[in-house]
């Protein structure tokens, strides 16, 4: 265990980014988001949950594929070039890094996503642990425990002091690198630390959901549910807690015309709009509802069907605060009778 | 462009496309032609089984899932049967020989035509509507290639009208001709110069009364599935002999990009040919 | 490839012109050998009133650095109002440009009738320069679209 | 509230409506969600508090769709978007029984959250403040600086269209009222490079969820132009900050002498992007060059854009402004 003033974190972010690329949240227009850390760039530690998650880093919300041109008849194929120089994300909470695994599941499993696996092969993780979890937070429901974030290096800010302890190999090679920044430190205050963070969260509003009715219900019986229609009136078909949630992987795949010739490209796609499924012949989800349905029953139904009961929802609680309106997988999961 | 790390595996190539050459343009029908493509080397793209299918695209323009339509049997090319109905399609119809398109797959699985107690060593039906048939030609091909594995071979086939039958040279030509085969066809309404069976395929399929000592392989539009289906349950068919093919909207082809699953299936992946027991345990979201 | 750094540099003008008055105004200075730089692009449209607040951005996006819509004068319309309809959303949009940041010279508007083929080549020569003065679109570019 | 409850009670109790729109507890205390009530006992989680932000009139699309009258709840600014709606024939007068409802004001749960409070259990407001009660202790916050912009500038408290009204005080000035064109004055003053400096901070924000298109009262197009897969910038792509200057762009533009302001664009915006500057823009030029103009007074005026005069500026006006 390693620790480093606050005060002198701008050394640290300095002496990283000086070998490898460093993400982390960035206040711009009054928002942290994860962006490229820079001398002037405003750091923000302090704000618990960034707008976009860090899956941007692994998974941009658009991703050149490849480029084509077409010379007199004759394609030409220019396949995009994949990460190949480490990077750093720091400051990811315990919740965002469990939503990489959760990613993890879908691009690495086979056949393997090079896009994704070569930013994860090259990606470091520096989490941090959460000081102050908000009333939005749900993380303890899937079995996160926010003071202990399962990173490549895991930190705690305590005081005025950070702590640091690398968890991998890959933690310590980072480690390694910035030694000269960090000092010895004993545990005592980061398990002070940890004891703190678990007592807010017992408190929290949302820790105590129960989960049982989708492990314990037929994937019929919860399709079937009357209460789909019951909850999904107040959905604008908006793409906001698709766009904020650290572990939607849906992507669509377009073509963008240059001028020049075409750049194929992904984007994040949204299960919430109504063309996710159209194609020529028709459409299979018509309504609002069924769109709804899809999204929660692949978070907590089909996603633990395909990958050993693992819930592809992190209860960050992004949704829960960034909805237009208020609906949110917390409602869903209460209403399916998951009440705490 | 860096090294592929990715240990072996073919992420990259499965969203990477090859570049195909069309070589041959059949018109089938008013709204159907038939692609031929290989690749520049002017050798066959890759290896498929009956029943999978590959992305098609012109750069620009889109590109979508088509089931390939000639045999694994044909080593020489990959056949693309495309009906005019979208952007995409459109495009194709408008094209030349020579012309380049890009092609990535195979994907999803095929009809377990090696399988023995699936298909392999059976007596098979074969049940398609319209431009249904693309899909199940490749399989049909296929078992005629390998015609001492399997038991009688039948087709029933039906279109709206005579001009709406895709690969109606083959038919009479070859499966019409070939021995241990039986093609029944038939159209929706009256037409001039068709001599042959006018109804609608459910109702043909329950004129004929097949024996239920086969497995069936069913393609063709949903209502038409549907209508075949219970004419099947009817005559005594159970659903573990009947096999479809499915087809919903593809990006990736991959099982990533989220939208063909039906509840935690992906019709991409481990689709798109599924047994009727299968099916009915899923979300009726098809 | 975008311009190299040692050549000068040639503005790409689009100029939407309507096809009652601009169209013929353009003709007649081509006919009566009025000159005026190649760099213009003009696009033909039925009326002024087609052009959509779209078609001038995505002038833009495609790598345009200037956009100019002619149109009849005020009171010539072919279609009798179309041109004072164009004219309230050019307003509203170059004004919504100017307040984006976006250089107000980049977007022009200027009625021209179809005997005015000298207007037209002044016109176009004046933006142009104007153009050239304020150099290459970056504001409202999109870098796809730059290689 | 309980008045609002016992008169949707009759309502639906005497078969002038069958259902009542309105909003529904949420489960913090901040976060209730529009909602249906069909039913006298399902209109116990019935809300009516300041975090009711939610605009009722873009619902009323798809509610006058649907069989039967559908008794609706709106907020003094919420009754200009249905009386646009009502102009642009995307609802049914008929088909709507409207209770006005007086308005405090409605509140911004950012504001309150980014000044440092932090788990909120529970809220509840005690003359011109809210007290909080969080996980970690007892918290104040002056009401009005939890108000979100657009109330620190109403319009004012009259309804433009309703049936009845409860709890409204009609035609009471707004309390201190700022003006809503301020900011967009301030940026106006700026050179065009801090225009544009603004701009892309702001605007590169955007995620492009689409929230400010749907939450939108104007925005009723059933198929937006950015849904068209025959177009370069669709809907879904974050490729570059053209992108999203078309977007929020053209929104603006098509909702350009249709929008009354209410605001929700900027409310739900995850990114906070003030998208109301962009409207205002609209707005006041509007009445700069065409005559004091607001959205939804009137169901059967002519909208600016669908209207000129032989005398209307030239396009040059933008030039020529700047240079002065």
């Amino acid at each position: 265990m390693y620790k480093i003033e606050k005060s002198r974190l701008s050394e640290l972010f300095a002496a990283i980014a000086a070998q490898e690329d460093l993400f982390l949240p960035i206040k711009k227009c009054d928002q942290a988001n994860y962006g490229l850390w820079t001398e002037e760039a405003e750091v923000d530690l302090d704000t618990l949950k960034t707008v976009k998650s860090p899956k941007d880093c692994f998974f941009p919300q658009s991703e050149t594929l490849y480029k084509c041109k077409n010379e007199d008849g004759k394609l030409a194929i220019d396949p995009a070039k994949l990460q190949d120089k480490p990077f750093v994300v720091f400051g990811m909470r315990a919740c965002d890094v469990q939503a990489v695994k959760v990613l993890d599941n879908v691009f690495l499993n086979d056949p393997v996503d090079s896009y994704y696996a070569a930013r994860r092969e090259h990606g470091i993780l520096v989490a941090m642990a959460c000081h102050e979890p908000e009333e939005t937070c749900f993380c303890k429901v899937f079995g996160i425990d926010a003071a202990n974030p399962a990173a490549d290096v895991a930190t705690w800010m305590v005081g005025e002091d950070l702590y640091w302890k690398a968890l991998t190999e890959k933690g310590e090679a980072l480690t390694k690198l910035v030694e000269n920044l960090l000092t010895d430190a004993d545990e005592a205050a980061v398990e002070k630390e940890k004891k703190q963070i678990q007592a807010i969260i017992e408190k929290l509003p949302f820790s105590h959901l129960d989960l049982s009715v989708f492990e314990n219900s037929e994937l019929m019986e919860l399709f079937d549910s009357p209460k789909w229609e019951e909850m999904y009136k107040p959905c604008l078909a908006c793409g906001t807690c698709t766009f904020v949630c650290p572990t939607c992987q849906c992507y669509d795949i377009k073509d963008f015309n240059t001028g020049s010739g075409v750049q194929r490209y992904r984007c994040w796609d949204s299960c919430m709009y109504s063309d996710f499924t159209m194609m020529a012949h028709g459409n299979m989800r018509t309504s609002q509802m069924q769109r709804f349905r899809q999204r929660f029953m692949h978070k907590l139904k089909y996603y633990p069907d395909n990958n050993d009961g693992m819930y592809s929802c992190v209860g960050c609680g992004r949704c829960v605060s960034k909805c237009p309106a208020s609906l949110n997988i917390v409602k869903v999961i209460k209403k399916m009778g998951g009440e705490a | 462009m860096g090294e592929c790390t990715c240990g072996g595996n073919h992420g990259r190539e499965m969203l990477i496309p090859m570049i195909g050459v069309i070589t041959d343009i059949r018109t089938e029908t008013p709204d159907v032609k038939t692609f031929r493509v290989v690749g520049r080397d002017g050798k066959k793209l890759f290896e498929h089984m009956p029943g999978q299918c590959a992305m098609v695209s012109v750069p620009g323009v889109g590109e979508a899932m088509f089931s390939i339509t000639s045999s694994p049997t044909n080593k020489e090319f990959q056949e693309f049967s495309i009906k005019r109905c979208g952007t995409l399609t459109d495009c194709l119809h408008g094209m030349s020989v020579g012309d380049e398109l890009t092609v990535r797959g195979p994907y999803g699985n095929a009809f377990p035509v090696e399988q023995e107690g699936a298909l392999k060593g059976e007596n098979l039906l074969f049940i398609a509507g319209g431009i249904g048939l693309a899909p199940l030609r490749s399989v049909i091909n296929y078992v005629l290639d390998n015609r001492d594995n399997y038991g009688t071979v039948e087709i029933l086939y039906g279109s709206r009208s005579a001009d709406d039958l895709v690969q109606l040279k083959e038919i009479q030509e070859v499966w019409c001709k070939t021995e241990g085969v039986d093609v029944y066809l038939t159209i929706d309404r009256e037409q001039e110069g068709w001599d042959g069976h006018v109804g609608f395929v459910p109702s043909y399929l329950k004129e004929i009364g097949f024996q239920t000592n086969k497995k069936v392989l069913i393609c063709g539009p949903p209502i038409m599935i549907k209508f075949v289906l219970a004419g099947l349950l009817e005559m005594g068919f159970s659903k573990e002999q009947v096999y479809t093919t499915l087809e919903l909207k593809m990006k990736c082809g991959i099982g990533k990009c989220g939208r063909c699953n039906i509840g935690s299936k992906y019709v991409c992946k481990d689709g798109p040919v599924f047994r009727f027991d299968e099916i009915d345990e899923l979300p009726p979201e098809y | 490839m975008q311009v190299e750094n040692n050549k000068e540099f040639r503005p790409k003008i689009v100029a939407f012109c309507c096809n009652w008055c601009s169209y013929a105004g353009a003709d007649l200075a081509g006919s009566s050998r009025l000159a005026y730089p190649a760099d213009v692009k003009i696009i033909r449209v039925p009326c002024s009133c087609r052009v959509n607040p779209m078609f001038i951005l995505r002038a833009f996006q495609k790598g345009a650095d200037g956009v100019i819509m002619c149109g009849c004068h005020p009171g010539d319309c072919h279609y009798t109002s179309g041109n004072y309809y164009a004219r309230r959303r050019m307003t509203l949009l170059f004004s919504m440009l100017d307040y984006l940041g976006v250089e107000n010279g980049r977007t022009r508007v200027e009625w021209v009738s179809a005997a005015e083929g000298v207007k037209f080549s002044t016109t176009m020569n004046e933006f142009v320069a104007k153009i050239h003065s304020l150099g290459e679109n970056v504001r409202l570019e999109d870098l796809r679209c730059k290689n | 509230m309980q008045e609002l409850v016992k008169r949707a009670k009759e309502l639906l109790a005497d078969g002038t409506v069958v259902r009542v729109l309105g909003w529904k507890q949420g489960d913090l205390g901040y976060n209730p969600e529009p909602a249906y009530f069909n039913s006298e006992e399902e209109l116990k989680d019935f809300v009516y508090d300041g975090f009711c932000g939610a605009n009722l009139s873009k619902y009323m699309i798809e509610a006058c769709k649907m069989e039967g009258n559908t008794l609706v709840f709106l907020k003094p600014c919420d009754t200009y978007s249905f009386n646009q709606l009502i102009k642009e024939h995307r609802v049914k007068r008929e088909k709507a029984y409207i209770i006005g409802v007086g308005c405090k004001g409605t509140l911004d749960i950012d504001k309150v959250k980014n000044a440092g409070i932090k788990g909120i259990e529970s809220i509840s407001q005690d003359g011109d403040t809210l007290k909080l009660k969080t996980i970690y202790g007892e918290k104040e916050f002056p009401f009005n600086d939890a108000l979100l912009e657009r109330c620190t500038v109403c319009k004012g408290k009259t309804h433009q269209v309703y049936d009845e009204l409860i709890g409204a005080a009609e035609g009471e000035e707004a309390g201190p009222v700022g003006n809503r064109f301020e900011m967009v004055e301030k940026l106006e003053a700026m050179s065009p490079k801090e225009r544009f400096e603004f701009w892309q901070g702001e605007l590169s924000k955007c995620i492009r969820c689409n929230a400010c298109r749907n939450a939108c009262p104007a925005c009723s197009c059933l198929k937006c132009v950015f849904d068209s897969n025959q177009f370069d910038t669709a809907q879904k792509a974050n490729v570059d900050t053209f992108e999203e200057q078309m977007f929020h762009i053209i929104r603006a533009f098509h909702v350009a002498g249709r929008c009354t302001d209410c605001g929700e664009c900027s409310r739900v915006c995850p990114q906070g992007i003030p998208l109301h500057l962009l409207n205002r823009k609209f707005i006041k030029d509007i009445n700069e060059f065409y005559g004091e103009y607001q959205a939804g007074e009137d169901t059967d005026s002519r909208a600016p854009l669908t209207n000129y005069t032989f005398e209307d500026v030239e396009p040059g006006i933008v030039v020529e402004r700047g240079q002065k």
